[in-house]
């Protein structure tokens, strides 16, 4: 039997007295890119944060390839091949972008900074420092940084906000060929329900801290607790 | 006993107005004002020049009021140029104000001490508990009390409070919701400097007047500041307070060790919870 | 020597501009050389002593001058480190009996350890809170000197007959300003050298990096406090060796080396030659103690004016004085190699010629 | 040519105002010997560095003073000075006169041929102390002293005086330097129910000592003495909160050598409504020396004035005093004294001569001048 | 008379020139839409009316009085409110307290503190948290209710349907129309141009710093409004 690529088991999450992730389990097998959709507050962020080890108190356990990394440091995880972005951007002001990038490829030659800085657009301003490019270019190199690498597992946290509309489409394209050619897995959470529907194999959805329904793309767009919940007037 | 305990609350209770104007100064800034040590000392020498003529209140009135000048001149010449750039930079600028100021200090009222009595309505004793006390010292402690009652209810009740907290974390973002952030910083930066005025009168009666005398408490108060958690006033009071206490009990208890506790203290608090006090500061 | 150029010498500046910088290899050459020339083209010793005195606080400075430009820490504790390099060579020269080379070598290696210890505890912390830890533990260290009277001298401080070979050199040759000024400089220009190759190696660009955002780097696979303590580490021994050196020209060291004012104005020479550049702090130094003693001449109110250079530098070159320096090169190099504009992704950018 | 005299002094920093009072008497000595037409017809030229009051920056600014040319130095303070410096003047080629450092060790271990004091040192404070104390009738002492190596000193040979005299130390207490509040020191000598406090603090510590003493009522019920605790700046600055307190003496312009009338004399025309103070005096003593010795060795060489100081008798406002060879300290009388009206104004008034035979130990035999 | 009007500007950060006489206006009750790819200069068109961004060359004119060297506090007592990119919660203040900052020019209006929490109820719930502590999504709905706090005269909002989830866009949709039908000017800059044209009636399409294209939302295809913005 193989196992999931990426695998949570009854994770939780408090902030002092406020539970904002219950018991939730979640199973990605690998090669799937799995939608993560959900309202505001949902605990999509706080589910990434506990599967990449940027929380601190939270209870369950966290699987990759059914090897337990729940003791992992996020550095560790990152070894194992498990990489994330963020959805408050997170990358490094002062250095240039192509700097960031060959850092975070430890300096790899097999890790094709050059092609993922194609790959983002991002190849224009390899020599500018970060803090001067538009919030939307720093999207993009907050979401290269998680790229870089090949990472087989891929945490990703609304990685299409602060794009033009081509752009997500291209990045939706980018995806489903980097899953297709690496076989990486990919948790995707997304506000954009084009990108979402486009490229998901299957759709998890949360809804205070609890999983409200998963299922395949059709199934959760026309899931009237979805809709009610989240897709509102979107729902096509 | 008990007198000890009122002898560190004296010595906590000037540490906290002095203190207090830093954690303002450093709230609004993010500033280590080094030349907070020099308002201090010159407010010192102000009160004393106008108290041989006028008698201590004006003393105390003209240093408060000429210490709150120069912190708005400080504020506008050094501090407003300089707020894009590294705050370091800014520490550097006070460190330099201080210097001056020192020089000043030397060059005006002279390289001689200068001991101030105590007003004599303020002096004499007071029967408390059995134990006489000296009554201006008990005054040192209900100005502290007073001080931490009114800047507390200032920044709380006032829509300054609130001001003062948003622009010291992102003073743009305030600006953008019509806070005139200059003058709040203004305001700010002249009452910092003249609680610093004003200590240094208040201590006057307590210790010489020299021009290096600032230097000599400034490190209390950056412990009492760090220990009090940097932008508290509530933190820096307990601090204040309790550094007052330690410097006494440690004299009376352990007085080999008695000048590195307060650091062994300020590490082991910095150590123990140095989210609460590092916050987003850079200083 | 600034600036995270790698093996490429044209380097792209903010403005978009090409500049050429020089390795940093013949820097340091050039650097050595003009220290093995400057005591035959200096007369009198006045000036060579002032020198020596101003490279040495240059050792001090850069320390703690490489903490701010690659971990972004302000120490203002790392007179400890020189002040115990100090110390240590006094103390193990005074009744040790180990041969002077290792000596010099525990002197240096042991503030280095402590500092490494030091820091894997305080470098957590950051801001003011870490300046102000370094502050205390300092100040700790301090008060042990101070106290430590059977040994260490009080407040009288430690002085040491110095041995008449240290390490197979006749003892009048560290004692002498023309040749000791050779030795600081030599060192300091090594260490400089060093640094320069340190920050643009893998770790120097790691802990820059962890300077900008240590969460990041975490998320990018990186450990992150073992680096900068070695940074840490790194800066407390280039402290110590300044010590150790101090302490062979002087033959004394007193408990005020290790004061937080003293820590206080290594600092104040860091910012003031420019932290976020290689040879900022050491020019910062020079020029400090060369100011202060000129002002000293002149007149007894050197401090008021030092406070107010201070202010002028700081508020009308941010960069300090390296950025001045490194300005005025830009401009020189522009003009000879001619304005090589990097064309730039933004047709914006191109329209500058309306832009002067 | 000038003869040329380097004084590195804290001219800023903690003992800024005893710089002042160096430069003072300096300043008035050299103008009187160029007013008599200079020493071997030559003018004495002064040069004054700030010394900060730390000992680097003393090393530094004598090294520069010395590598100039101004190989006669003197003017230093602070104990931690002049030890810094005392191992470099041989290798500057220069001459050091201490004339306020008080350590022992400057004429005791570390003893330098190029090294030579004019005024007391700690030592002869502490015999100075035993006639006085055996004359008291308090028998529970306190100890109020700077927790540096000074106040540690007199503090212990305090301790044993006070103890061969069959009297008890009730309380000790050593206050860092700079110290701020001495509340809890005095509250602790009240406890411990002292009826005397032996007072080593200095300058601004000694000033808050007393005032805060006298605030809490300490001073009028208790005896106070001290060293360096009643100069003659610490009493105007204290004005009537010092009157009372009894203490060592080093120098005072009460004296009645008819050199020292004459100096005192001068000294009001030079510096109108003053009289010179304890340091002012002691510094006037070591240029004294200096004077005498380049008339003596015909050349202000550092060599030759060594040499010739060296066991050397001069003619001071104390009267004829030597050079001892052994240690190259001047012998001479220490003072006890108590604060008291004189002339219409509150000052030091000595009480009680020590003569020098008494008041000065025997050189340390640590201590080994090179021949 | 415009309520806005930007005239050949150019603007700047430090050396570098990002605006290239942008020459634009919004007028009182208007909504209006800047549009463009990443990068071209939106947010810096906003950052030139609150003095972050350096213009250089052209003017700027509110109510018809020029505000070219305005301090941005002036700018919020004169009714200009804005979402910023990237959201800008100060975080050492509570949810309540941003909300009551947004408050600081003191005009009055409809909209106060329950209003705004009525139309997020979530942020009356989590009123007394730090207001970093939220998701990234209620920060936007922060953001935005501070803006609104105000009770601004010209609302200006870059991109503030990031990070929402769908039906709280339609709920924004939903206020902006009747914020502008209130009288409110609105001049919004926002990537998702369903979203656009559900509320703007004019816009602006914006490329390397220069304004290509502009004119009414009415029966303009989307298609051609894609091809406009992947320029
Ligand atoms: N540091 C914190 N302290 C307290 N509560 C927090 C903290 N961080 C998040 N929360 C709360 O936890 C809940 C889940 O937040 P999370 O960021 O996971 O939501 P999300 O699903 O990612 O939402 P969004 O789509 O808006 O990003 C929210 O209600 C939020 O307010
Ligand atoms: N602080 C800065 N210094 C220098 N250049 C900057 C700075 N901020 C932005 N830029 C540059 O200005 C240009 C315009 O940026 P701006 O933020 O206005 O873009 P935008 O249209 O808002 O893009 P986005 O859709 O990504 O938010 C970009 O090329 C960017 O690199
Ligand atoms: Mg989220
Ligand atoms: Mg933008």
């Amino acid at each position: 039997m193989t196992h999931p690529a990426l695998q949570g088991i009854a994770l939780s999450r408090r902030y002092g007295g406020f539970a904002a992730l219950r018991d939730v389990n979640l199973s990605v097998p690998a090669g799937e890119i799995r939608g993560l959709i959900g309202p505001n507050g949902a605990g999509k962020s706080t589910l990434i944060d506990v599967l990449s080890g940027r929380a601190k108190q939270w209870s369950g356990q966290v699987l990759v390839d059914g090897q337990d990394i729940g003791a992992c440091s996020s550095r560790a995880r990152r070894k194992l091949g498990m990489a994330r972005s963020f959805q408050r951007t997170s990358i490094f002001p002062t250095r240039t972008v192509r700097d960031q990038l060959e850092l975070a490829s430890h300096w790899d030659s097999g890790s094709h900074v050059d092609e993922v800085l194609a790959q983002l657009n991002l190849a224009e301003f390899q020599h500018q420092p970060a803090n001067e490019l538009s919030y939307g270019d720093q999207r993009r190199l907050d979401l290269a940084l998680a790229l870089i690498g090949r990472p087989r597992v891929l945490l990703l946290d609304e990685p299409a906000a602060g794009l033009t509309m081509q752009e997500s489409l291209d990045l939706a394209h980018l995806l489903r060929d980097l899953v297709k050619r690496w076989g990486i897995t990919v948790l995707l959470v997304e506000h954009d329900m084009d990108v979402v529907f486009s490229i998901c194999d299957r759709i998890t959805v949360l809804n205070l801290g609890e999983l409200l329904v998963e299922g395949s793309a059709q199934e959760v767009r026309t899931s009237p607790l979805v809709i009610s919940a989240y897709l509102g007037r979107n729902a096509a | 006993m008990t007198i000890q305990l009122l002898n560190g609350l004296v010595y906590g209770g000037l540490l906290y107005i002095l203190s207090v104007g830093l954690v303002l100064i450093f709230g609004l800034r993010r500033v280590v004002n080094f030349a907070h040590g020099s308002l201090f000392m010159i407010g010192a020498y102000i009160g004393y020049s106008v108290a041989v003529y006028a008698g201590f209140y004006a003393g105390l009135a003209a240093s408060v009021v000429a210490m709150a000048v120069l912190g708005v001149l400080l504020d506008i010449g050094v501090f407003r140029p300089l707020q894009k750039h590294d705050p370091l930079l800014t520490v550097l600028v006070t460190f330099g104000m201080l210097l001056i100021l020192e020089d000043f200090a030397r060059t005006v009222w002279g390289k001689d001490y200068i001991s101030v009595t105590v007003p004599p309505s303020l002096s004499g004793n007071l029967e408390l508990f059995g134990f006489s006390y000296p009554l201006y010292r008990l005054l040192v402690i209900v100005v502290s009390l007073l001080t931490v009652g009114g800047l507390s209810a200032w920044l709380r009740y006032s829509a300054i409070g609130l001001y003062v907290r948003a622009s010291s974390a992102d003073a743009v973002t305030t600006g953008m919701q019509g806070v005139n952030t200059d003058r709040v910083s203004a305001i700010v930066v002249a009452v910092g400097a003249a609680l610093a005025g004003m200590s240094g009168v208040i201590a006057s009666p307590l210790m010489a007047l020299s021009p290096s005398m600032g230097g000599y408490i400034l490190v209390d108060c950056f412990i009492v500041v760090v220990v009090g958690g940097l932008s508290s006033f509530g933190g820096a009071f307990l601090a204040a307070m309790l550094i007052g206490q330690i410097h006494n009990f440690g004299i009376v208890y352990l007085p080999t060790a008695a000048s590195a506790i307060p650091f062994v203290l300020m590490i082991a608090v910095l150590i123990w919870r140095p989210n609460g006090f590092s916050g987003k500061s850079s200083a | 020597m600034s600036g995270p150029a790698t093996h490429s010498q044209r380097e792209v500046t903010t403005s978009g501009h090409a500049r050429f910088v020089p390795p940093a290899w013949v820097l340091a050459l050039l650097s050595i050389g003009f220290g093995l020339t400057l005591p035959h083209l200096v007369k009198g010793p006045t000036t060579m002593t002032l020198l020596t005195q101003g490279t040495l606080n240059a050792l001090l400075a850069t320390s703690v001058g490489v903490l701010i430009r690659q971990c972004g820490l302000v120490s203002f504790g790392h007179a400890t480190f020189f002040g115990l390099g100090a110390y240590l060579t006094g103390l193990l020269l005074k009744s040790s009996g180990l041969p002077t080379g290792l000596v010099l070598f525990l002197a240096v290696l042991v503030p280095t350890l402590l500092g490494f210890v030091i820091a894997l505890v305080i470098v957590r912390l950051s801001g003011v809170a870490f300046s102000m830890l370094t502050l205390a533990v300092a100040q700790v260290f301090h008060e042990i000197v101070l106290k430590w009277r059977d040994l260490a001298g009080g407040d009288d401080g430690l002085s040491v007959s110095l041995p008449s070979t240290i390490i197979g050199l006749p003892g009048s040759v560290f004692q002498s300003a023309n040749s000791m000024f050779v030795i600081c400089w030599t060192t300091l220009s090594l260490i400089l050298f060093g640094l320069a190759v340190f920050s643009r190696s893998r770790m120097g660009r790691l802990v820059h990096a962890i300077r900008d955002n240590e969460e990041r780097a975490r998320f990018i696979g990186y450990e992150t406090l073992l680096p900068r303590a070695l940074v840490f580490a790194m800066s407390a021994a280039i402290g110590a060796i300044g010590g150790t050196l101090f302490f062979l020209y002087n033959g004394f060291v007193s408990p005020d080396l290790l004061h937080w004012t003293m820590s206080g104005s290594a600092l104040v020479m860091a910012i003031v030659g420019g932290a976020e550049f290689v040879v900022g702090p050491a020019i910062g130094a020079l020029v400090f103690l060369g100011v202060k003693d000129a002002l000293g001449n002149l007149t007894e109110h050197w401090q008021a004016i030092i406070g107010v250079v201070l202010i002028v530098i700081t508020v009308g070159f941010p960069s300090g004085l390296a950025g001045i320096l490194a300005a005025v090169w830009r401009r020189l190099t522009r003009r000879l190699l001619g304005d090589r504009k990097i064309a730039k992704r933004s047709s914006v950018r191109t329209v500058e010629g309306k832009t002067q | 040519q000038d003869i040329r005299v380097g004084v590195p002094t804290s001219l800023s920093g903690p003992w800024a105002d005893l710089g002042n009072q160096v430069k003072r008497a300096v300043t008035f000595a050299a103008n009187e010997t160029n007013a008599q037409g200079g020493v071997l017809g030559r003018k004495l030229a002064i040069e004054y560095q700030d010394s900060e009051g730390k000992p680097e920056v003393a090393r530094k600014q004598a090294e520069k003073l010395a590598l100039s040319g101004n190989k006669i130095l003197l003017g230093l303070i602070a104990s931690g000075e002049g030890l810094a410096i005392a191992p470099m003047v041989e290798r500057w080629d220069a001459i050091y006169i201490s004339t306020i450092n008080k350590t022992d060790k400057l004429t005791g271990d570390t003893c330098q041929a190029r090294v030579f004091r004019v005024n007391r040192p700690d030592a002869a404070d502490a015999a100075a102390v035993r006639p006085w104390l055996a004359s008291r009738k308090e028998d529970k002492w306190a100890i109020m002293a700077n927790d540096i190596a000074w106040g540690r000193n007199s503090g212990e040979s305090f301790t044993k005086a006070a103890q061969g005299l069959g009297k008890k130390i009730v309380s000790d207490n050593y206050a860092p330097a700079g110290a701020n509040d001495f509340a809890p020191y005095i509250q602790k000598i009240k406890d411990a129910g002292a009826n005397g406090v032996w007072v080593a603090l200095a300058g601004r510590d000694a000033l808050n000592f007393a005032q805060q003493a006298k605030q809490f009522g300490l001073l009028a019920n208790v005896t106070m003495a001290g060293v360096s605790f009643v100069t003659d700046s610490t009493v105007a600055t204290l004005g009537d909160t010092s009157r009372g307190i009894y203490g060592i003496v080093n120098y005072s312009s009460t004296l009645g050598t008819p050199e020292n009338k004459a100096f005192v004399d001068a000294w009001r025309k030079a510096y109108p409504g003053t009289e010179p103070t304890n340091f002012e005096g002691e510094t006037y003593i070591g240029m004294q020396v200096l004077v005498q010795a380049i008339k003596a060795a015909k050349s202000d060489k550092p060599a030759d004035l060594a040499k010739i100081m060296s066991g050397m008798s001069f003619d001071t406002i104390l009267g004829k005093q030597v050079m001892r060879k052994e240690d190259h300290q001047l012998e001479g009388p220490n003072y006890f004294g108590i604060v008291a009206e004189q002339g219409g104004k509150l000052r030091p008034v000595i009480q009680t001569t020590v003569p020098s035979a008494q008041a000065l130990p025997a050189p340390d035999p640590a201590c080994k001048m090179p021949v | 008379m415009s309520l806005l009007s930007m005239r050949d500007v150019d603007a700047y950060y430090g050396r570098a020139q990002i605006l290239d006489r942008v020459t634009m206006h919004v007028d009182r009750g208007d909504c209006v839409a800047v549009l463009g790819r990443n990068g071209v200069g939106k947010t810096t068109l906003i950052n030139s009316l609150l003095g972050i961004a350096t213009v250089r060359a052209g003017s700027v004119e509110m109510d018809g009085k020029p505000c070219l060297k305005i301090r941005n506090f002036d700018a919020a007592h004169r009714g200009i409110s804005i979402v910023p990119q990237g959201r800008r919660i100060i975080g050492a203040l509570t949810v309540q307290e941003n909300l009551v900052l947004g408050a600081a020019s003191r005009r009055k209006g409809p909209w106060t503190l329950s209003a705004v929490y009525d139309l997020f109820p979530v942020l009356r719930e989590r009123a007394d948290t730090s207001g970093t502590a939220l998701s990234g999504g209620q920060q936007q709905m922060l953001a935005i209710g501070r803006a609104l706090m105000a009770n601004p005269e010209l609302l200006i909002l870059d991109e503030p349907s990031e990070g929402l989830a769908p039906v709280i866009v339609d709920q924004l949709i939903d206020m902006l129309n009747a914020l502008a039908k209130s009288g409110t000017s609105i001049l919004l800059v926002e990537q998702n141009i369903a979203f656009v044209r559900d509320v703007v009636k004019r816009y602006y399409v914006l490329s390397k710093g220069r304004v290509i294209e502009e004119g009414p939302m009415d029966g303009v295809p989307i298609e051609k409004l894609r091809q406009h913005i992947a320029v």
